[in-house]
């Protein structure tokens, strides 16, 4: 649609005098307006986390990232669109609001120290700075350029990295990426078990 | 899947074993009620247990866990015995006209040809097809007649002949070079005693219906109505219906469950049920993305899409890609597109997404970056090595290998041997709680040395991305709000680590730093990797001006890919993995396309998200046609050869080449060197054997009564920790046992959930009513059940569901429970269950192939607590 | 396709009722939807009409408004100015005073530019007159065509190429299905959801829903991009709800909209 | 929302003199179809029910069967059924049926129901429970041939489905219709509901060998507004005590026949009679005759009932 029309519409419904275009009285729907108590949400198209059927969900958020409103899930939804689900969920499905929004999560990172009985809160550069250092000191000690025949390996056997299988494919090839080049080659996924 | 949840729909027969979809899959499951309801198709459900899936089947078998080859065997047998068998497309698009080498020898005995006992290996160059062309009609039948009815007279009728061919039997000949021959020797009547469907033919004559009842429990009659009903699709060989088979986990966790799946297809091929919709062999899986996971090699013996890793033996690029690129086998008569002859293309590809400008034609593309390997590092061996102190480290990601097993208790104690554990995870979970297990003291705590970092990740809701559901559909999913608290997007966490790890190198050098240094990581935010950006590069773009005539297409540096067919093997393409090529290209990202329509309402559906490969989704659809390219059903048309445009079309993708004119007679399955499919798999493919033969679990309560002397598959071997502990039905382990999921809870995470949990709430353990009553054993009393590793305690569910079994004369009882419960959860936490893992029973075992535990079969004792 | 149901007299029955009631529980809106009222009535008498007579055979969008007999709606045009002067808002009674007294080329002229525009539903009152006199004529055509659109975006109505009123959201599984619906013929097409109609905008932070607590079925659906909207009703909510009807019952969303910088995909029967 | 309004009352309990709107203002008969042979026990229905009514969760315990609890309660009116159902011959099936309230067309609740206005029957055949006012007298717990409502001893009052009186008369389907994901569950008019389910039936009988299966729809009662396709007709106990032939008890038969004619006076008799018993007795524990159906079992023998 041109800017014209665009114009032309908006004033199509109240003009300046209260009244609409075809002279109804505008009035009270104006008032009506300015107390209307508006929320916004937004649909969010997501995959059940869950089984490989992969039933299409919709996710109804509330709350303004403008407005500094912490968003809220109010109501997943079968997506009616999917080819697959066409709308209905399992009863996992059904309860997702529960998984998406559950007091049970962890919500900071953690240390359990050799030999202690607790958790102990720990920042996440601590955390990040102390998980490289563990990486880089085991693969330096354990590390084998060459194997017995000489043949090149590049490969360090001392460290395993696993998981994926609810995670998506850009994050498994971030693994790969990541594990490979360390010459990581203990890298397992929930495929075989 | 072969094909896809929809197409389900489209199916006059299902067979489900091995899968409990009712119960696991139920929104994928309405599509086999639909094929019920409108096409009146039948459902044979054959479980140890009588189902939620059994409960709406036309027919249930309860079959002994771990007895499938056996039942599956026994089709096979009554297809060919009352030919219900596809004969021209046995003929034509398997290799069942293939005759193989003199020396190969059927296990009737337990063991194929080329075993080595000492190293429990086979040397496979036996294994392999004879070299030699067009042998049809030569071989004249012998006085047996051209269709023995019994496996002695078949045996008869072969075994003169095999060992009097060539007269070269008693000398032996040298080692046969590891490769198939060019021009395979074959026999379109069928007849010679060595062409794989006479072989096939006379393996599973021995599967007997009243051999059959002797392994699976499943009384003759029953059996022969299963069998009877399931092969009546092809009845006279009819080609119209189609039956599918629809399986999951219940078949790959045995210490043989890639020959069971195996077994599967060579039924669905023997009755020409491959390629066609509702038909398949169709594995459903389990997790939300298990295939992408798989497709993106998040498993130790493959690169993304399937490549091989490279093995040390591989001195260069070239010597790596000679020895994995397979060159076309077939008759000189036929063609074959041998598709993975495209190798090299999508190796450098990988090569060159991985490591970007540093992979380079002077390096071999930075082939030495990749890491080399020549042993078996599969998931039972990171926790085996774990627990004898070679494996220092663990990251685990949303992956709860404490509660995972096989034998929990073994993890537990390779946990407490470990530097330090990286558990990135939403809720607490078992595997970074280890130390807090069940059992240990505050004095054991003391003694655990392990550094354990608990770090809160991001919910799926949190997170965008690609998920492929088990019909190989790719689909983005977007972020629907931030993650709660402290916590972070994985894709954030696990970029932060290995940038400050580079950091490290950089600073500080250390063990071979390069491919650390020079991994590409051209993230717009290198520490919050976009999923977008890493979706456009695993698709691949082209990084120099590269047209292709024939396909018409022309890229300028810098473009996104159109497709796996304009790979290159230059350096010119990158492409982190071949097969999903095309799912983000210059007209978008096609994982992300909203399409409804569904033209042809076989449930296609073209333009909702992207299959791999190539947007297909049903993939060998050219199988879906006869030789002269018409489909077999004309109602059920996928694909299908256009005369006038000289190529193939159709609703769906065509899985083929494209201009390949019937005549020509290309194999359907493109991506075999011979082009057909394999009943019998030559070489080095499978561990042990060409031809799946039954074996018993591991622990199992009976001998083989195939052949008592080889009960177990020959080439598993046991673990040999003090942890690995093996029962016998001496020792008084005379109960077979199984694991499953529930509709209700997906494994270790809905028990976090208050209306699961509400839905069911505990653990249990599900006895048959006749055992129960001989034990005194009431409904809702707790009951121990002991493995020879460990003990699990939960409420007895008394059912009528499991029916106690004869099984080669002697009277057995199954068990089974779920394993949702741990020790931390709602109810774990209102102190209402025994806090006992289920796969504290499970045993250390894996299936050589697939190197998947056996988790469904193994032996335990049952008492009362 | 769900949509596109045969449309029965009954239906305009449904219609007016729920006009009725919206105008009782809508207060704000009671005089529009009271003559929105008198309007389905006279055109059900139309519709009444039309729907005997025989159908041209089914031909392209774009000769849809052709097939429309320009007679008929002349020769019905006299009793609507009437109608409209008796219960009408004054500045459109006006207007119906003023093309009551053209000359009856005139009038004849004004209905027949409604036919050859492509999309003719503007506020004016012109082409008011001629919306109200040719829709239970495109609605009788729309359904004897039964366009179906296999597409589930396309943006323009498959039937007629006119912008879509009101989109609509119809149970399917636990979801809702979400039809638009033509803002000329009345027939519905499916259309996927998150997707904006006007722009193709998929990008669901730019797709917002804006719901009050008045209207538990009734929301904005207001994209970012092109700044436009369309009000949807949800019949997963309300499974009573008469899309069209309750599309106008809800004004003071309109108003909260056009406050708030969005446009209108199309105006309604009542101007706006 | 929950816009009772638009239902049509028919019947309402212990209320002297003629219904408003009977007769009047009939809208079509509404009819949940369940087809147990299509059913997977999955539960979505179930949690459907329990997030749209808003129930609060609750502790569930093991109880020898995968059904979620034992029987429908004041605040979990949907429950999957699961029977395993041996026979002689050695066949056997695992039965799930969803169980609820059946609405029926002569409900035994109503005519049980001493309080004005406590159970009303809308023209479209749903029975619903006004807790407003029930006197908690339980009443018509025995007079339910189901064992349906349940009581809530907090607030003194009884509870069951309500077949989501107020979905249905926003012009919805129940909440459980629309969770089910092998679309075993149906709802429209009677008719349409039972041409469904005859048809259904019938390809039952003739494509999968099911020779009895046929449609739930007991005449006892003037049949139900909720009917199941069984696999097998003859036999609807198998179903987990699913009667053949429900009936009202006889006593309440009797009351409604004898009181509603006398209109007015007699009504407030009975009514009065209630507050009285209320007010010199307590709440109801015990119910008078009709003996209550609903006995807590002893712990259930091995392997029943699962």
């Amino acid at each position: 649609m041109d800017v014209s029309r665009r114009a032309f519409f908006k004033t199509g419904m109240a003009g300046a005098v209260g009244i609409t275009v075809f002279g109804f009285d505008a009035r009270p729907l104006l008032a009506q307006a300015s107390s209307l108590k508006i929320s916004r949400s937004t649909e969010t198209r997501s995959t059940c986390p869950y089984c490989a059927v992969s039933c299409g969900v919709i996710i109804h958020t509330i709350g303004d990232k403008a407005k500094n409103v912490t968003p809220q899930v109010i109501h997943v939804e079968g997506d009616p669109d999917h080819p697959i689900n066409r709308g209905t969920l399992c009863p996992k499905g059904s309860s997702l609001q529960q998984d998406i929004q559950n007091e049970r999560r962890i919500l900071k990172p953690q240390v359990r120290r050799p030999g202690s009985d607790h958790w102990d809160d720990i920042s996440w550069n601590q955390a990040i700075d102390e998980i490289a250092r563990w990486t880089k000191k085991t693969r330096d000690a354990t590390f084998m350029e060459t194997d017995a025949k000489g043949q090149t390996v590049n490969r360090c056997e001392s460290i395993a990295f696993t998981g994926g299988c609810t995670d998506t494919n850009e994050f498994n090839y971030l693994a790969v990426k990541t594990m490979r080049s360390m010459g990581i080659v203990r890298l397992e996924n929930q495929a075989r078990v | 899947m072969t094909n896809g949840w929809i197409d389900i729909k489209n199916t006059d027969m299902m067979l489900i074993m091995g899968g409990n979809p009712a119960e696991n899959h139920p929104c994928g499951f309405k599509w086999a009620v639909e094929a019920k309801l409108k096409r009146n198709a039948k459902m044979i459900v054959v479980d140890p247990r009588f189902t939620r899936t059994a409960a709406v089947a036309d027919l249930f078998c309860q079959i002994r866990a771990g007895a499938d080859i056996a039942f599956l065997g026994g089709l096979i047998n009554y297809a060919i015995e009352n030919n219900r068998i596809a004969k021209d497309y046995l003929v034509n698009y398997t290799n069942a006209a293939f005759i193989i080498k003199d020396g190969f020898k059927l296990p009737e005995d337990g063991l194929f040809s080329g075993f080595d006992a000492a190293t429990k290996t086979y040397n496979k160059s036996s294994w392999n097809y004879q070299e030699g062309g067009n042998e049809t009609g030569k071989f004249v039948p012998g006085v047996a007649g051209e269709q023995p009815a019994h496996g002695d007279e078949a045996k008869a009728a072969v075994m003169p002949v095999s060992t009097a061919a060539k007269g070269a039997a008693s000398t032996p000949p040298p080692p046969p070079p590891p490769s198939l021959p060019p021009n395979i020797a074959y026999d379109l009547s069928l007849q010679h005693p060595r062409c794989v469907y006479q072989l096939l033919k006379q393996q599973y004559s021995r599967y007997t219906p009243e051999m059959v009842e002797r392994i699976t429990g499943i009384p003759k009659d029953q059996f022969l109505k299963a069998a009877d009903l399931f092969t009546s699709v092809r009845t006279n060989g009819d080609m119209k219906k189609v039956a599918t088979i629809i399986y999951a986990v219940g078949w790959t966790q045995h210490s043989f469950g890639t020959q069971i799946i195996r077994t599967a297809a060579m039924l669905q091929l023997l009755m020409g049920n491959v390629g066609r919709a509702g038909g398949g062999v169709n594995a459903l899986r389990g997790h939300s993305n298990i295939q992408g996971a798989t497709d993106m090699a998040g498993i130790f013996d493959i690169l993304p899409g399937y490549l091989k890793v490279p093995s040390p033996a591989d001195k260069d690029l070239k010597a790596y890609l000679d020895r994995i690129t397979p060159k076309p086998a077939k008759p000189n008569e036929w063609e074959s597109f041998n598709y993975w002859s495209n190798t090299p293309k999508f190796m450098v590809s990988f090569l060159k997404a991985m490591y970007g400008n540093a992979a380079t034609k002077d390096n071999d593309f930075a082939f030495h970056y990749l890491p080399k390997i020549d042993r078996n590092y599969s998931w039972v061996e990171i926790w085996n090595d774990m627990y004898q102190g070679t494996v220092k480290g663990l990251f685990a990601f949303g992956m709860n290998g404490v509660m995972i097993g096989p034998d929990s208790q073994k993890n537990i104690d390779a946990l407490k041997k470990a530097d330090f554990l990286v558990v990135c995870e939403i809720y607490p979970d078992e595997t970074s709680a280890f130390w807090q297990a069940p059992g240990i003291t505050p004095d054991d705590v003391k003694q655990i040395n392990t550094t354990v970092y608990r770090l809160p990740g991001a919910g799926f809701a949190e997170k965008d991305g690609t998920f492929v559901n088990s019909a190989r559909w790719l689909q983005w999913k977007n972020v629907a709000l931030p993650p709660p608290g402290d916590c972070r997007l994985d894709q954030d966490i696990l970029a932060q680590i290995f940038l400050k790890i580079r950091e490290l190198y950089q600073k500080e050098g250390g063990k071979f730093p390069d491919p650390i240094l020079k991994a590409s990581w051209a993230y717009t935010l290198p520490e919050h990797p976009s999923l977008s950006e890493v979706a456009k590069e695993i698709n691949g773009k082209a990084l120099a001006d590269i047209s292709d005539e024939k396909l018409g297409v022309s890229l300028k540096a810098g473009q996104q890919l159109p497709g796996f067919a304009m790979l290159r093997d230059d350096g010119t393409t990158s492409s982190a993995n071949w097969l999903y090529c095309g799912s983000w290209t210059e007209a978008g990202p096609m994982m992300q396309r909203r399409g409804t329509d569904d033209p042809s309402g076989l449930g296609i559906y073209q333009n909702w998200g992207w299959s791999w490969p190539a947007n297909r989704r049903v993939m060998y659809n050219r199988a879906s046609c006869d030789l002269a390219g018409k489909p077999w059903d004309p109602t059920r048309s996928q694909v299908w050869w256009n005369e006038t445009a000289q190529k193939w079309v159709g609703n769906d993708v065509p899985d083929f080449k494209p201009d390949s004119k019937p005549e020509e007679h290309m194999g359907p399955f493109i991506m075999n060197p011979e082009g057909v499919g394999r009943l019998f798999v030559p070489l080095g493919a499978m561990a042990d054997g060409p031809f799946p033969e039954f074996y018993e679990p591991i622990e199992s309560p009976i001998e083989n009564p195939l052949h008592p002397g080889q009960s177990n598959n020959p080439v598993v071997k046991k673990y040999k920790t003090a942890m690995d502990k093996y029962g016998t039905a001496k020792e008084g382990y005379n109960i077979i046992c199984t694991t499953y999921r529930l509709t209700e809870h997906y494994h270790y995470w809905t028990k976090n959930n208050p209306m699961n949990v509400e839905l069911v709430p505990e653990p249990f353990v599900e006895i048959p009513a006749e055992l129960a009553d001989q034990m005194g054993i009431r409904g809702g009393e707790k009951v121990k059940v002991t493995s020879a590793r460990s003990d699990y305690i939960a409420k007895a569910m008394v059912t009528k569901r499991i029916k106690p079994m004869m099984v080669d004369g002697k009277k057995l009882y199954q068990i089974g429970m779920p394993i949702h419960w741990g020790f931390l959860g709602i109810s774990e936490g209102e102190g209402r269950t025994a806090k006992t893992p289920a796969n504290l029973l499970t045993p250390t075992v894996v299936d050589p192939n697939a190197y998947t535990p056996e988790f469904k079969g193994f032996l335990v004792k049952l008492e009362k607590v | 396709m769900a949509a596109a149901s045969a449309m029965k007299t009954t239906d305009w029955d449904k219609r007016i009722h729920r006009a009725v009631e919206l105008a009782e529980r809508y207060p704000s809106a009671a005089e529009i939807l009271a003559f929105y009222r008198h309007i389905l009535e006279f055109q059900k008498t139309l519709f009444a009409d039309v729907a005997c007579l025989s159908l041209p055979a089914a031909g392209g969008k774009a000769a849809f408004r052709e097939q429309l007999d320009l007679d008929i709606a002349v020769q019905q045009l006299p009793a609507l100015l009437s109608l409209v002067q008796r219960t009408g808002p004054a500045k459109l009674a006006q207007e119906a005073a003023e093309i009551g007294r053209a000359s009856s080329e005139q009038k004849r002229e004004i209905l027949r530019s409604f036919l050859l525009s492509t999309d003719g539903n503007g506020p004016e009152s012109t082409h008011f007159f001629a919306r109200v006199l040719f829709q239970p004529q495109a609605e009788h055509l729309a359904v004897a065509q039964n366009a179906q659109s296999v597409d589930s975006s396309a943006s323009v109505c498959p039937v007629c190429a006119a912008r879509p009123q009101v989109a609509v959201l119809r149970p399917e599984g636990d979801g809702g299905k979400r039809f638009l619906v033509c803002s000329f013929c009345s027939t519905e097409w499916e259309f996927r959801r998150i997707l904006c109609p006007v722009c193709g905008e998929v990008d669901h932070q730019k797709l917002s829903r804006y719901s009050a607590e008045d209207f538990a079925a009734v929301r904005v659906e207001a994209c970012d991009t092109c700044k436009y909207y369309l009000k949807s009703v949800d019949m997963t909510v309300d499974g009573l709800a008469v899309p069209l009807g309750d599309e106008i019952a809800t004004a003071s969303l309109d108003i909260w909209a056009v406050e708030h910088g969005f446009s209108k995909v199309s105006p309604n029967l009542m101007g706006f | 929302m929950s816009d009772r309004g638009t239902l049509r009352i028919q019947q309402i309990s212990a209320h002297p003199g003629p219904v408003a709107g009977e007769g009047v203002q009939r809208q079509d008969k509404v009819c949940k179809l369940i087809d147990t042979t299509t059913c997977i026990g999955c539960k979505a229905c179930e949690v459907a029910c329990v997030e749209w009514n808003d129930m609060p969760f609750q502790t569930t315990y093991f109880d020898n069967t995968y059904q979620t609890m034992p029987d429908t309660d004041w605040n979990y009116w949907n429950l999957i059924k699961f029977n395993e159902d041996q026979h002689d011959n050695g066949s056997f099936a695992w039965l799930m049926r969803k169980h609820q309230c059946m609405h029926c067309e002569d409900p035994g609740c109503l005519r049980a129901c001493p309080a004005d206005g406590a159970i009303v029957q809308y023209s479209n055949g749903i029975v619903d429970f006004q807790q407003e006012h029930c006197i908690g007298c339980q009443f018509c717990v025995s007079g339910c041939p189901f064992n349906i409502p349940k009581f809530n001893p907090n607030t003194k009052k009884v509870y069951k489905c309500t077949l989501c009186s107020d979905r249905v008369g926003a012009g919805l389907e129940p909440a459980c219709i629309k969770a089910c994901p092998t679309g075993c569950l149906h709802f429209g008019t009677k008719d349409d509901m039972k041409f469904l389910a005859e048809n259904r039936a019938s390809q039952l009988r003739e494509v999968s060998g099911f020779q009895n299966a046929g449609v739930y729809d007991p005449d006892t009662i003037g049949g139900t507004h909720v009917i199941y396709v069984l696999h097998d007709a003859t036999k609807p106990e198998r179903y987990g005590n699913l009667p053949a032939k429900p009936r009202i008890p006889l006593s309440f038969t009797v009351w409604k026949d004898i009181f509603k004619p006398i209109g007015l006076f007699g009504a407030m008799l009975g009514f009065v009679g209630v507050v009285m018993h209320y007010v010199f007795e307590g709440p109801r524990r015990e119910q008078p005759a009709p003996p209550v159906v609903r006995i807590d079992p002893p712990p259930p023998p091995a392997g029943k009932e699962n």
